[in-house]
């Protein structure tokens, strides 16, 4: 079976060979895994290079004191050739991280936007917080109104980008 | 006990210490939070939200006196610079754990604090001695002390609702929102202006007064490392500061407290600019966030003392009798996404493992399972170094911030393991900009490339691997995993 | 790193803090053990048993080359003692982080360390100054010197083998059992016997030394709550040390350092009669357990310490620049069931929770889930509690191990929260007979009645509720477990 | 559901009653109980008086900082008129509490022995352990010989109380 998986900024090709062996690029490693915590935290030791590992969220992961981005797509997505986080760059949803308050609103469809500009304002723990465009591109959507209380996860804003 | 948290803990502790038996209030979101489980006595107080609860004096005062408590410590935040609050817990026959209520009054509201500061010959920045009527008031004063200016809350502290405005234009919005939170998060409008002072270090002095005219002072704290003027790691000594400078700090410290009258333990703020000269901002009337960094480097502790002169002692020492050994480095551990300006998030904790060790001190409010609110303060735990020198203790910080693993939200770890490394810190140049000049673009930290495989393959690993309970001193996935991948 | 458990991470610790890249051995069952997980490097080395993997001297070398290494860090058992083993690191070219084999053996061999110590005007107990030819030999002795005697190994020290004769009659089995654990323990049957110094409070004295001929002692430890001649609870300052007889130990143990030309830490064990009186005991030519305790009351890392003299470094200081300051007890939080006269006990760990807060250090192995196996030394963390006073660093070291919770295994906690309330502890008045006198029938807590009501609730809810995870903020017990009930 | 519960030293008999109350001897208790950590760690909080519960071993509890026995029995063996923990003491089994070498046998069948009384030795940890009598007795049984290597759990000796 082969992986494709992105590590902080380093794209991996990972193939798992019949005897469980894995094949990182072209370089056949003899890994020893354990599993320390179950589901959460493995141990890593690979040519007597120890790493610890633990899964921290859904898409970040914890490696010897420094939390990256991870994703793992199996052969299947591979050959459907998707690259991984790709696709989420050229549509933006921004979405509420926290229930509150939506202060106020900074953009409207059509507005072009760069990375770091201010979307919404969103008020939440007795703070007023600006959630920011994290990719230059054009506002499509905006899906909620100035004063509105809002859920944890509830769309607000999409941007496509060129 | 009428708080939650880290400090509802941390001041309970110290109550066990000393054979105080502790009573606190609970919300309805809290009834699994760490403090239930550590107080000897807990009474439910209303739903989630501070108003229904934390904030709701009547139902706090309540409780206590069915519990019989003797006196109430309201921990930072919430009551605890409500002078309404102070008195009405005197009024109850109980001891309030910290200033009384005139203290409070005439130092809480900050224009009032000004005027106090400036009669005692303490400096102030220049601006408003009285609340803003209104945004034109406050374009009138703005253009007579030239821009870039303050917008302040005059009703409470801790950063909450200031807005600094560098020209007219951004005055409206910046009033609007300075007006609506200081409403939020103190009940009251009022605002004050000063004129802003930048760079500068934000720096702060312990005091702790006793009833009868004593007031020490216990060292300063450099706590400039700030997001929304709010501080996210603090450090005693001040890297910038000499003996001369903390001689003069110290002793404005104590002018201020002196001329309030004030009782108890509080905390100094001023603004120190590069050429050394200082302006009092502030005095923060309750225990501070970050009074662990002075514990450490003074051996006192500062919650028996507040009990102490809460329970009408004298103090138990004079200026001369405190001794600073070696420097401390506090981090706050807070649920926020420092990827995502520093946006606080709640979530639930699902698994965390603490560091500890040589010269590591923990103030944790974290456990798991835990569901961390959105209702209040982000701040999880403190991580607290103390080393002979300043560079010990940001070594031994930074290590037991790489130790230290909390999965289910993202916290400010990684912004504390890129600052412990990043040259100005280490070599103590940095002021309140800091945040803004190091970590505007904020980068994901570069792992080396074993690393990286060593994550991909256990990922990997864990997706192939059913679930299943460790053998003794064997590797499920070297054991039976690979078994699976035969099939 | 040549050793596991928390003396390994301990080191590794201070290791990181230094910017030094470390490498570990590890043995078949220790692969899942933290130690393993906190190094940049690890090797296995063999099976479980020391002999196979942490005792192996060639495949720890072995190592150590392969990894690059510059210098081994024996910890404390192990191979820490071994005059063999300090040689082969340095024939290795590496550095050995100890004294050189050649001060191990005149310190080892303990009737060698007696014929130095008396050579070095330092007093020792009446006895053999050669080990016994026989158990006739060992009869004739006892004799000379008068009953009660203490048989010892010869080959090492920590208490094991050691057995108390007090007649003629006794001495066969305790010949067979002390012959018989000290080939086990030190590979070497040789005895020797003293007169049984009775009551007696165990105090060591810490010095460090660099090849300068330098030698600094850096205060003493009582160390006298044992159980088979093996510490449980160690404190400095010692609550019956004077000035005056802490200055004579201090001296003493410099006389017999500087003797034997000792390079890096080392301890002197004396025994101290009610009436002042002292003798020497042996001198420890390693890291010991209770190390942190002498770090909390002078601010130094004694490991640290340790590596730059092994890296041919001066000592940074001398006697006058050695402050103590405060109060340190250390709990050794073993896997021992308290109740069943200290038995050891493996088993798995399932749920650990440490204390921390103000005045608390935890060195600790201990993790969930974590396999103790039953091949090593039973320790599994320590509890370590610093105040400005004794009385204070009691108050945290109790109010911490009672917030402590070990589930899997039985511990010695419940002998720790005895001890930190029982009144001759308490005040300072306690020897090396302390574990016989007072916990010789060992009683279960009483506990209040509500706790044992709430411990039966909690046992019939669990019982009666399916394991469910828990809801945000809300009590599957008093929701879904009631619904259950009404069933 | 009726049980019976022995906490430490105390004997305890609980009632729960349809409506999910507890009856503790003629004592209706209003308890919270919180499942904090699950299977694990309880809060019990009654009448305001908190408490924290976590289940160690089979039959021991921490509570509020202290290490307890704990047992339980429903009603069925409440019924049947055995009271908690009595059983185990006319009969004692000594059993090798972990993997190790029996050095000695002090005792044979017949011995009579005291509380305390030394039974045998065993070496393990490098250390040789003495096990010792509960309660005093007869020995009735001895499993297994000098020299024998023995795993965690085995049968060592057997006493019977009078």
């Amino acid at each position: 079976m082969r992986y494709a998986a992105r590590a902080g900024d380093r794209d991996l090709l990972v193939e798992v060979t019949p005897e469980g062996r894995f094949l990182v690029g072209d370089r056949l490693l003899a890994a020893d895994l354990a599993e320390v915590v179950p589901g959460r935290v493995w141990s890593v030791v690979v040519d007597g290079q120890a790493h610890e590992v633990a899964f921290v969220g859904a898409d970040r992961v914890w490696v010897d004191g420094d939390e990256i981005g991870l994703a793992i797509e199996d052969e299947r997505v591979v050959a459907a050739g998707r690259a991984g986080g790709r696709s989420a760059d050229a549509r933006q949803e921004i979405r509420a991280p926290m229930p509150g308050l939506l202060k106020r609103v900074h953009v409207a469809v059509g507005t072009a936007v760069s990375e770091g500009d201010a979307l919404v304002t969103l008020e939440a723990m007795k703070m007023e917080n600006e959630l920011r465009a994290a990719h230059p591109g054009t506002v499509t959507q905006v899906a909620v109104g100035e004063g509105t209380k809002v859920e944890g996860g509830t769309l607000l804003i999409v941007i496509r980008s060129p | 006990m009428a708080n939650r948290g880290e400090i509802a803990l941390r001041v309970m502790r110290t109550c066990r210490e000393l054979g105080i038996a502790t009573a606190t209030v609970y919300s309805e979101i809290d009834r699994l939070s760490p403090h239930v489980r550590a107080a000897d006595e807990a009474y439910p107080i209303g739903a989630a939200s501070p108003r229904e609860s934390y904030l709701n004096i009547e139902r706090v005062i309540a409780v206590a006196k069915r519990a019989g408590c003797d006196a109430i410590h309201p921990g930072y935040g919430f009551l605890s610079e409500n002078a309404d609050f102070a008195d009405a817990v005197a009024a109850a026959g109980l001891a309030f754990v910290g200033p009384p209520g005139a203290v409070q009054r005439s130092l809480g509201e900050k224009t009032s604090a000004r005027r106090l500061a400036a009669k005692a010959g303490v400096p102030v920045a220049e601006g408003t001695m009285e609340p803003l009527r209104d945004e034109a008031d406050a374009l009138a004063t703005a253009k007579r002390i030239g821009f870039p200016v303050l917008l302040k809350p005059a009703g409470g502290g801790g950063g909450k609702g200031m807005r600094v405005v560098h020209a007219a234009a951004e005055l409206p919005a910046a009033w609007r929102a300075s007006t609506g939170e200081a409403t939020t998060a103190f009940g009251a409008p009022a605002l004050l202006m000063e004129r802003l002072i930048q760079p500068a270090r934000h720096i702060e002095v312990q005091i702790i007064a006793d009833a009868f005219g004593h007031v020490v002072w216990l060292g300063e704290r450099d706590c400039s490392i700030q997001r929304r003027h709010q501080k996210l790691i603090e450090e005693t000594p001040g890297p910038s500061v000499d003996e001369a400078l903390r001689a003069k700090l110290g002793a404005a410290a104590v002018k201020v407290a002196s001329a309030a009258k004030y009782v108890n333990a509080g905390t100094a703020e001023f603004l120190v600019a590069p050429d050394g000269t200082f302006v009092f901002l502030e005095m923060n009337t309750r225990l501070q966030v970050e009074h662990p960094v002075t514990e450490l480097v003074t051996g006192l502790d500062l919650v028996a003392l507040q009990l102490r002169i809460a329970a009408g002692e004298r103090l138990p020492f004079g200026q001369d009798g405190v001794q600073r050994t070696g420097a401390a480095v506090e981090l706050r551990i807070t649920a926020e996404d420092p990827f995502a300006g520093f946006l606080p998030q709640g979530g639930r904790v699902d698994f965390v493992r603490e560091p500890s060790g040589p010269g590591i001190r923990m103030d944790s409010g974290l456990a798991a399972p835990l569901t961390v609110p959105t209702d209040y303060d982000p701040l999880l735990a403190k991580l607290i170094a103390w080393g002979p020198d300043r560079a010990t203790a940001i070594a031994r910080a930074r290590r037991a911030a790489r130790e230290m693993i909390v999965a289910g939200l993202p916290t400010s770890l990684p912004f504390h393991s890129f600052v412990l490394a990043e040259p100005d810190f280490v070599s103590g140049r940095y002021d309140t900009d800091y945040v803004a000049t190091h970590w505007s673009r904020p980068r994901a930290p570069e792992v080396s490339e074993g690393a990286a495989v060593a994550a991909a393959l256990a990922a990997i690993a864990r997706i192939r691997a059913r679930p299943r309970p460790i053998a003794v001193g064997s590797s499920p996935w070297s054991r039976s995993a690979r078994e699976d991948m035969l099939r």
